[in-house]
This record gives C-alpha cells, structure tokens and sequence, in this order.
C-alpha cells in the first residue's frame, strides 16, 4: 500500500517535514513486526507501521488533539521602556535583568520522578535558595515554570492553563529527557513528545533524572541568558 | 506457612512431558464447583484455572463465599490480549484465612468482549475494571461508572493495549522550529502513524 | 524633644502638618529598611533551621536579595482577572497595608520621639489593627476565585476571633499601668517590667499576634497545603508584594516593637530614666528597644519553622475556650488588685502572684484539652522508646 | 405568611472545590474534586490518570533486560524493590537461580531503598501538616546518603537498571560493608530526629490521630497492602506471609498499628525503618563471597512460554507483576500490580465526613506515587 507523499496542501508545513519521515519500505503484514530477531538487546528502529494509516483516528484522540494546540505568545512593552528616555534604558535593563535574575521564583510543579530531584535540589544537601529560589505555590507569583517529568496528553491542557496564568516574563525550564522530547516513553501515543510543543521553552536540563547540579546548572544557564536578552524582554 | 504446591515444582523447561503436579487449590474448586467446566494447570507460582466467561461471576462468587476457598482479597485484575484466540481477564485471589492462592482465567472473544463485574464482590475491583475497559474496550456489565480512569473521559473508542495499536511514530524535533514558526508546533509529518487530515491539524 | 540639635539645626519652625510629615517619612524610612531586613533575616535565619545556607549568591552573603526580590516584584507585569470586580481589587491591598502602617505612628521608639502622642495610644492601635481584615475580605471577594473567596472567609474568622485576645493582654496591663497612653506605660516600667508583672498578658499578646498575622501554626489563611495562597491567590507583582510582604513583615516589626514596649520594658527598664551620654541617649535607648523586638521577632520564626498547622477548627476552640477566658480573669483580677490601692511593693507581688497563677491555671487547661494519651499508649510497641535505641 | 412563622430554613448549596493536578499537596499530578458544605468534605471525586505513560505498553516492544529501566520510572522511590520483582518474574519464568551472593546484595540494597522511600514520606508528610521546610530537610539529610552509597554501587542516583535476571549486573565496591553500616548508623539517627520533631507534637497529634480510620475489613476488601493494611491491624508483610528471594533467613518483626488512623501509618513506616535497618544488618553480617551471574547466562534471553505473577514487598504495599511470555525475546504481557492504585480507591471512603485540612493529611498517609498508579 503506498505512503501518501503529497504534502498536506496550506503551504503551512514547510518542505523540511516532508523527507523527515523516514524512508520507509511499506510492510505488507497487517500486523506491525512482532519478534525483534535482530541484534538483541537493541530495538531496530522499526518501519513506519502503515497499518496504523488504514484505521481512522479514533475520535477520542481527534478531541485531544484540537486541545493540544500550542500556546499564543504575547511579549508586551515593560512600561519602563516606555518612560524612560532612550540613553537611561541601558542602565535601567542592567539592574532590572540583574534582579530578575537573583530572585527566579520556581512553581512547585513537580510532574514525575524528575520531581524527586527537584526537591532533592532544594533541600539543604544542595541548596536552591542560595541563588534566591525559592519554590512558590501559585501560579500568580512566579517567574520559572520548571516542567519536571512527562507531560501526558492528558496533562497539557492544564500545563498550558498554567503557562498562561504566569505574569510576563516568564519563562520555562523542561527538566530531564521526558519534558523535553518525550523521554523513554516517548514513543507511547499517549504522551506529548517534549513540552515545546505546546509552550515556548528557554533552557533544556538534559538526563533521566537530571542531578541536582544539572538543574543548578540550567538555572545558571537561565540566569545568563536573562542578562543576555535584557534589552529584548518587557 | 507457605502453600506447598510451591516447593514441589521442579524447573519448568526441563520436562515438558512432566507437567508438574496441581495444587491443591484445584481440587477444591472442583469440588465447590460441580458443574463448571474449568480446566486446571500449574503456573510457575499459582494454580492456573480456566474457564469461559460467561460463569466468571459465578466461579467467583463461589471462591469468595465458600468458605473452604474464602478468597477475600482480590489481588490483581488484569486484561490479556491475545489476538486471534480472543481477550483473557485474568483475576488473582488470595485468602488471608487459608494463605493460598489461584489465579483465575476468563476468556473472552475478541470482537465484542462481555463479561459480569465483580466489583459488588470486592470493592478493589471497581477501578481495576475501569482501567480493564480503558486498555482492552472489555465491557463490565453492572459496573457502578464505567468512566476512563487512565484516558481522557471523552476518549472511549481508543484502546491502547491492544496488539494492533502500534506505537507512535517520532514526531520532528520541534526546538528549532519554535522560533519563527509557532504555528508549526505539534504537527505530524504525513505518512507517518497518524492519518492526519488537515482540517484536524485546524488551519 | 531629646532631639533639639536636629530641628536645631535646620532653623525651620515647624508647623504642625510639617512636622507631621517628616517624622512620617522617617518612619517609612525606617519600615522598608527593616522590612527588607525582616524578609532576609527570615530567610537566612528559617534557612540555617533547616541545616541550608538560605541565599548566598545576591551581593555579599545574599544581603541584597530582598532588594532583587523587590525590584524584580516591581517590574512583574500585574495581572487583574478579567472577571474580577475592578475597584475592589485594586483598593485591597491599600486597605490591608494602611492600617499597619498606620499603627506605626503611636509607638513611641525612644524617650521623647514619636510621631504624634495619643493619650489613648494602645486603644487605637488595637483599633486599627483591626481594619486589616476588610481588606483581606475585598481582595477575597474581589479575585473571583473559589480559593481565594474560601481563604479570605477563613482568615477573616481568624483575625477577628483573635483580635479580642489582643485587647485583653493589652487591656490587663493598662490597667496595671493605670493609662492607655504608651509613654505612661514605659515611665511606670522603670523599675520592674510589666512582664514580670503580668506574665499571663504577655504569652495571649504574643499568641495573638501570630494569629493576627497568620504566622505558621495558625496560617490557615494561605496554608499552602491546603488552599493554595489564601486571598491573595489571584495577586502578582506589586499589589501582591504589597499584601503580603509589606504587610505581614510590617505588621510583624510594629507588633514586635510593641510587645516589647508594653511588656519589656521598652527604653525604660533596665537604665531607668537616668541619662548617660547627654543628648546621645536616644542611642542605647533605640539599641534597647530593637533588641528587645529582634527576639520576640525571631521567637515568631523559630515557631513558625517548627510547628505544623493547625485545623480551623481546633484553632477557633483554643482562642474561645482558652485565650478569651483566662483573659477575662486576669483583667478582672487587675481591676479588683488595683481597686483596693494596696502599698507599692505589696500591689506588684499581688499582681504577680495572680497572674503568674493564672498562667500555670492556663497552661494546665491547654494541657487538659489538647490531653494525649501517653506515649507508651499512643505508640506502646511499634516505637521503641527513644532512650532504647 | 405562612412561612413567616416557621425559621427559614437556610439553604446552603455544596461547593466543589478542584484541588487540581498542580498542588502541592498532590505529591504530583493527582486531582480530587472535594464537595464541601463549609468545611466538611461531603463528597470527593478523585481523578488519575494524567502520568499514564504506557510502561506496560512499551515493554511489550522491548528486551527483557531493556524493560528493566520501566520498573525504576515507574516506582522511582523505591526502584530496587520494583526491579527485584521484575527480575524475579523473569527468574521464575526462565527457570534461573542466582547465586546467594546476588540475592543478600539484593536484599540489602531493597531494605536500603524501603528506609530512603519512607524518608521521602515522613518529609512529604511533613509538609502536608504544615512544617513547610523542617521535616523535608531533616528527611533528606538521611536520604540524600542512602542515594549516595547508592550511587557508588550502582553509578546512578535514581535510576539504576542493576539487578539483571540471574543476578546482579556487577560487584559491589570493596568498601562496602562499611558504608552500609555507616548508612544504617545515619539511619537510625535520622528516624530519631524526625521522631523528636513530629510524633510527640501535639499539633501534630491532634492533626493526625483519629483521622481517615481504615478498619481491618475494609482495608482487605479495597485491596489495601502495605503500611496502609497494616496500620489497620492486620499481621500481613508478603516477606513473611510468602517469603521471595532470601527473606526466610532473617528474622524481623512486623509492626502493625491499632486503630488505622492516620497517626498510626505514620508510625508504622516509622517503625519499619528500625526493622529494615536489622534486616540489612543481619544480611551483611551472613553475605558471602561468590559469583554474582550463574556461569551459563543465555546470550539472548528466551523464557519459556507461561505465566508467572511475582509479588515483592515494596514500601508503599505490594508490587505485583503479572508477565505473560509466548517464548520470544519480548514479553507478550507485562502487567504492573500497583500497590498506590489500590490504597488510593480507598481515600473516597476515609475522607467523607472530615475537615479539608484533613483530605490533605489522609491523602498524605497513604504515601502515593503518582507514576505507579498510573504507570
């Protein structure tokens, strides 16, 4: 059975999506591959299962994808750049981004076992609040959304609610393989493949679980990024 | 003390011809259940007991109310698929009066599978069962609210665990393309698993 | 005036609101200097608690994080809900922090200086105090959101079933004192504190004040386990930091200062009214005053790392059917000890025999209701007793 | 006018209050809809569901030894408990005995990991009462050098994939029997300086004794295992009842509460921290030298066909796994037996009728992890 090529028509997807899919040679059996004989111990990456093409997505899953549509990003103009004569802005970014910066906020918004090394982050072995973190509650007072663990389908829409009620700037650290591109489970179709796809993200923290100093480490990232792009955000 | 059908198993894979010997605890189903057809084997642990799955709820009833059974802890509710030779619903019993266990079997065919709930027996069952439907599409007559547990609630005709849902296909890396491209995010390539019309997509 | 040189100096005679307003603006001086203070020493001293280091990185030893904190509440973009009621919302903060303030004005921090000398300085800022939980209520009603509406009914049955414990322990030394004025009550202190003299006011003061600022055992307001954030749930940025920082650690140095004023002795005590550096002594005098609130301060923050929460229930019985009862006795003992006008010496023992009684009769209530049973019963064979390991 | 007389009878209507999937209180993604009529909890309506990520789907696609990793992600605080069961499983099915040495490593390191599972609780627990940072720190001071010796053996702080079926994947360093006494030693510290903090409190009593009461029947008949059985009086520990592995060669005791309140769930784990410290000790004293792989390993792993369900003690009840194998490298069926799944179906029933505050104390004595009730 052929692979429909055509590109979906709206010009929207652009040609690099087309030859991402890789190249596949159609498998005949109804049912995907069973016994892995190859190499043990290694899964082959296997052909794309044209089964799954002749069934018709299952409404269910129609619905939950409507709801996993990315989120609007709005930067608006900080009112202190509107004040503020041109020449005095320079200095004015410096103190404003060196004080966002030593004081980021975290929500306590532990998803999965990467949570478990994100206390383990804050408690007295190494300590969080020596850069002036300190986890907070409700979504109204923070600044960093850590996404600590896999975010599920069923998880983002309340992930992205969350996304929305941060006040600007805001900004978002996917901690571990699963939040940032669906982890070892990423190939259940129940789980969202990494949370940029639904909110814009700024520092990756790599592992499965990261360390504690992985997470240390993505907040310094952080920090020195926020002094980067201090003129850019409001 | 624990069930001694266990410490006379020998190793499985030696003797295929040596079935090794069954347990007491299918000798006293046969008995409290005369006129049930169930055929007994010896699993590595537990006793093995098939049967159809239409009488489930009455085999059930009986190992839980006899009290020469008294299975009054339902440990474990699971859905097997086996494709062609139809779904399984596998109940594990163990009784903390006698300290034995049975692993009980019911079969089931694959196109529209039915069968009696036993959450009225043990309250452990209600949501074993729900998450039973969620995975397999088994249908537990009599249940209190048979709602997803494990899927979203307006997900009712998707069943993951069954053989013939493959698993989904690696979408793109999306990091890069987040930058310029927001409307981008989230988009399956086509061709691949999911047959995504692009209404769907809601251009 | 025990600072004569300063006004001295500027040549200026003052007229009244001038006057007014600079003494005004060095109390606001003062009060965000020491709330800033308050929120790092909060931090550093909550954090060594917990065996942490609390912050480090922000200037030398993590001095300048309350001012990055600020600055960077400032900048916050301060989200309104589109569907909360507009004045309200906006007002409520000012209503919560005012009044706090405001109670600021009638301590008198040294021998001479205050901002205005009310005669009925302790009435009134009991009074005021009380304001605070309207504005609890509007930004509660205000937010439009089931949390915050649930958390501003709770904290206001809080603050207002504590406010009457407040008005005994304060009322019982008063009347020892024999005036509202707070100068009065300091110049009587000299020689022996009123805590020596009333320790059963003191402990239902400082039991009040945690209540009133929902400090840990008896946050309930923002039990962050329970319902999240309280009435200030839907607040970010500024108007939050006003509600909560400002007005927690405000109201915690206003109410710190006077307990130590009414109970330690404020300036007065141990030195007495005989002056050692001249024009200078407004300097021990402070150093006096801010020791004495500093402990009481961090007696607060050692309770609140150490104690869980309690439920709203058991939090209203222990103010009604504790606090409330002992305080009437102990004003009413007052009033009959004071009535009879004993000799001098023969008034302070009475009143401290009464009150110290009192305080074992409360202690012994407390022990009764909140009875256990022991813990070879509560825990008999699972724990082995702590000596046994 | 008729009703004019008669006191109007106030109709209050019951709120539902959403404490949602991001709450501190929910240990992670766990949302119950609590119906209140003030402050009482009338009705609660618990959803899960949102950390359902597929393990068991997943292993059905991979090696045996490649689904080991799914049995960390899934119980990832007590993760040599789960791999034990797994590898166990597998070791039943495949007819493969590991040598004793393997098995002591085993059971030492299981306990070790059952002592920093119930640290991680009595800090979590902690915090649902109110002592916001004081007993997390307390908690981890302990288990942070638990993950440390963890880390020297295995190379891991969380995730570790070493047990392999037929033994363990490699030794352990020399100095280990020393480091495990200095974690035991650290251990016992630990539990008494959480027991100074919480359980003479009186704030603490009062909050937690007499709240969300679980009777025996009840508990057996949701399906209740573990310290939640237990704390309701019943003498049930799978160590003992159906000892696995090497357990019938220590002697321990079982400690089970009185009343099945929340005081007593607290004590019990409490009190098994003490109890695995002896086990640990009684296995370090008896290991002996030896091979950690039997000699004859099959390259490729093929049990043979059948069906097993291994049970283990894990901190939090029983962990069953239920693997069906047709012969082939990949398991046809590996069912994860949950022991949070099953204590948490009961809340609903212990919650009804208490305070707010209490719904989030009863939800913190159970001590779940959301991804083994999702799995």
């Amino acid at each position: 059975m052929e692979v429909n090529e055509e590109p979906t028509n709206g010009g929207a997807a652009p040609e690099s999506a087309a030859e991402a899919t890789p190249a596949s040679e159609p498998t005949t059996a109804e049912r995907p591959p069973r016994d892995a004989s190859a190499v043990p111990g290694r899964v082959p990456a296997p052909a794309v299962e044209v089964a799954a093409t002749s069934r018709p997505m299952s409404l269910g899953v129609q619905l939950e994808m409507a709801r996993l549509t990315p989120v609007e990003v709005d930067h608006p103009k900080a009112l202190y750049k509107t004040l503020l004569p041109g020449v005095m802005q320079v200095p004015a970014d410096y103190i404003i981004a060196a004080a966002r910066k030593s004081s980021l906020w975290p929500m306590t918004f532990g998803l999965a076992c990467c949570a478990i090394e994100m206390i383990a982050t804050y408690m007295s072995h190494h300590d969080l609040d020596r850069f002036g973190i300190v986890p907070w509650p409700s979504p109204r007072q923070c600044d960093v959304m850590i996404v600590a663990g896999t975010v599920t389908k069923k998880m983002a829409p309340a992930v992205k609610l969350l996304y929305q009620q941060m006040p600007n700037p805001k900004w978002v650290i996917p901690m571990g393989a699963c939040a940032t591109n669906g982890g070892p489970y990423t190939r259940y179709d129940r789980v969202l493949q990494g949370v940029d796809k639904i909110i814009p993200v700024d520092v990756y923290v790599p592992g499965c679980p990261p360390r504690p100093e992985a997470l240390m480490d993505g907040f310094i990232a952080l920090q020195n990024k926020i002094m980067e792009e201090r003129n850019q955000v409001g | 003390m624990s069930p001694d059908e266990k410490d006379d198993k020998p190793a499985e894979e030696t003797a295929e011809d040596a079935a090794p010997a069954i347990g007491p605890v299918a000798d006293l189903f046969k008995t409290a259940l005369p006129g049930v057809s169930l055929e007994a084997a010896q699993g590595a642990l537990d006793v093995l007991i098939t049967i159809d799955g239409k009488d489930a709820h009455q085999v059930l009833e009986t190992a839980k109310n006899d009290e020469a059974l008294a299975f009054d802890f339902l440990r474990n509710l699971s859905g097997v698929d086996y494709e062609d030779a139809g779904l399984e619903v596998v109940y594990h019993l163990y009784s903390y009066t006698h300290g034995h266990n049975v692993t009980v079997k019911a079969k089931l065919p694959s196109q529209d599978p039915r069968i009696q709930t036993v959450s009225d027996l043990w309250r452990a069952a209600d949501w074993h069962e729900r998450e039973a439907r969620d995975m397999f599409g088994i249908v537990f007559e009599g249940h209190p609210n048979l709602v997803p547990i494990l899927l979203p609630e307006d997900m009712l005709d998707h069943f993951p665990l069954r053989k013939d849902v493959p698993l989904a296909p690696l979408e793109e890396w999306q990091g890069e393309q987040l930058g310029e491209n927001m409307a981008n995010a989230g988009h399956i390539p086509p061709g691949s698993g999911f047959d995504v019309t692009p209404s769907a997509e809601g251009e | 005036m025990s600072l004569p040189f300063l006004w001295g100096v500027f040549g200026v005679n003052m007229n009244v609101w001038l006057d007014a307003f600079v003494r005004l603006q060095l109390v606001v001086v003062v009060m965000t200097v020491t709330v800033m203070g308050l929120i790092y020493l909060e931090r550093k001293f909550v954090g060594r608690l917990q065996m942490r280091l609390g912050p480090m990185r922000t200037g030398p030893f993590g001095t300048l994080q309350s001012i990055a904190d600020a600055l960077k509440l400032l900048t916050k973009e301060d989200l309104r809900p589109s569907t909360a009621d507009f004045w309200l919302f906006e007002i409520a903060p000012y209503v919560t922090f005012v009044p706090v303030f405001m109670t600021l004005l009638a301590l008198p921090f040294m021998d001479g200086w205050f901002v205005r000398d009310l005669q009925l300085g302790l009435f009134y800022i009991v009074a005021i105090s009380g304001v605070t939980v309207i504005g609890y209520l509007m930004a509660g009603w205000a937010s439009d959101n089931k949390y915050a509406l649930l958390g501003a009914v709770r904290s206001a049955a809080q603050l207002i079933s504590y406010e009457i414990p407040l008005i005994l322990g304060v009322l019982a030394v008063s009347i020892v004192a024999g005036s509202l004025n707070l100068n009065a009550i300091i110049l009587q202190q000299d020689t022996v504190p009123n805590l020596v003299l009333q320790p059963l006011p003191f402990i239902i003061l400082l039991t009040a004040i945690l209540a009133e600022l929902s400090r840990r055992p008896f946050d309930i307001p923002i039990g962050e386990s329970e319902l999240v954030g309280g009435p200030w749930v839907e607040y970010s940025g500024i108007r939050w930091s006003i509600i909560f920082a400002l007005t927690e650690y405000a109201g915690l140095w206003g109410f710190a200062v006077l307990g130590s004023l009414v109970f330690l002795g404020g300036w007065e005590w141990p030195f007495g009214t005989r002056s050692f550096w001249g024009d200078y002594d407004f300097v021990y005098q402070l150093f006096l005053v801010f020791t004495k609130s500093f402990f009481i301060i961090l007696t607060m923050m050692w309770i609140s790392a150490t104690f869980p929460r309690l439920r709203i229930d058991q939090l209203m019985s222990f103010c009604w059917k504790i606090l409330l009862p002992f305080g009437f006795f102990q004003v009413i003992i007052n009033g009959i000890v004071v009535t009879y006008k004993p000799s001098e010496e023969l008034r302070d023992v009475l009143l401290f025999l009464t009150s110290s009684a009192l305080l074992v009769a409360m202690s012994l209530a407390i022990y009764l209701a909140t009875r256990q049973p022991s813990r070879e019963e509560r825990v008999g064979k699972l724990l082995a007793s702590r000596s046994a390991q | 006018m008729a009703d004019m007389t008669t006191e109007h009878e106030l109709d209050t209507i019951d709120v539902n209050v959403n404490i949602g999937p991001q709450h501190p209180a929910t240990h992670g993604v766990f949302r119950m809809v609590l119906v209140i009529d003030g402050e009482e909890v009338v009705d609660l309506v618990p959803h899960i569901g949102y950390m359902h990520r597929g393990a068991e789907k997943l292993s059905e696609n991979m090696d045996y030894r490649q689904a080991i990793g799914y049995q960390d992600r899934t119980e990832y605080l007590a993760q040599f408990n789960a791999e034990m069961c797994y590898v166990q499983a597998v070791e039943k099915l495949a007819g493969l005995v590991p040598p004793d040495r393997a098995q002591y490593i085993r059971v030492i390191l299981a306990e070790l990991n059952r002592i920093s599972s119930h640290f991680m609780f009595l800090g979590a627990f902690g915090t649902d009462l109110g002592v916001f940072g004081t007993a997390f720190t307390y908690a981890f001071r302990e288990r942070e050098n638990v993950l440390d010796l963890f880390e020297e053996v295995t190379g891991d702080r969380l995730m570790y994939a070493y047990f392999r079926p037929g033994g363990v994947a490699w030794d352990v360093p020399r100095d280990f029997k020393e480091r495990v006494e200095w974690v035991c030693e650290n251990a016992l510290v630990g539990a008494m300086d959480l027991d100074k903090l919480l359980t003479d409190n009186e704030i603490f009593i009062m909050r937690t004794r007499g709240i969300g009461i679980l009777n025996a029947q009840d508990a057996i008949d949701y399906g209740a295992t573990g310290p939640v059985l237990r704390a309701s009086g019943v003498q049930h520990d799978l160590r003992r009842a159906e000892p696995y592995s090497i357990y019938d060669r220590f002697d321990f005791e079982i400690p089970i509460g009185t009343n099945g309140d929340s005081y007593d769930r607290y004590l019990v784990r409490l009190a098994e921290i003490r109890e695995s410290v002896k086990i640990v000790r009684q296995a370090l004293a008896q290991m002996p030298e030896g091979p950690i792989l039997p000699e004859r390993m099959p390259r490729l792993l093929r049990p043979a066909a059948g069906e097993v369900y291994m049970r283990c003690e894990n901190p939090r009840g029983e962990y069953g796994i239920y693997l069906v194998s047709t012969g082939g490298t990949q398991p046809y069926r590996l069912r994860i037996r949950s022991s949070c799944f099953c204590n948490l179906s009961a809340l609903k029933h212990m919650t009804v009728g208490h305070y707010v505050a209490d719904a989030v104390t009863i939800l913190g004595s159970i001590d779940i992890v959301l991804c083994e009730v999702d799995r």
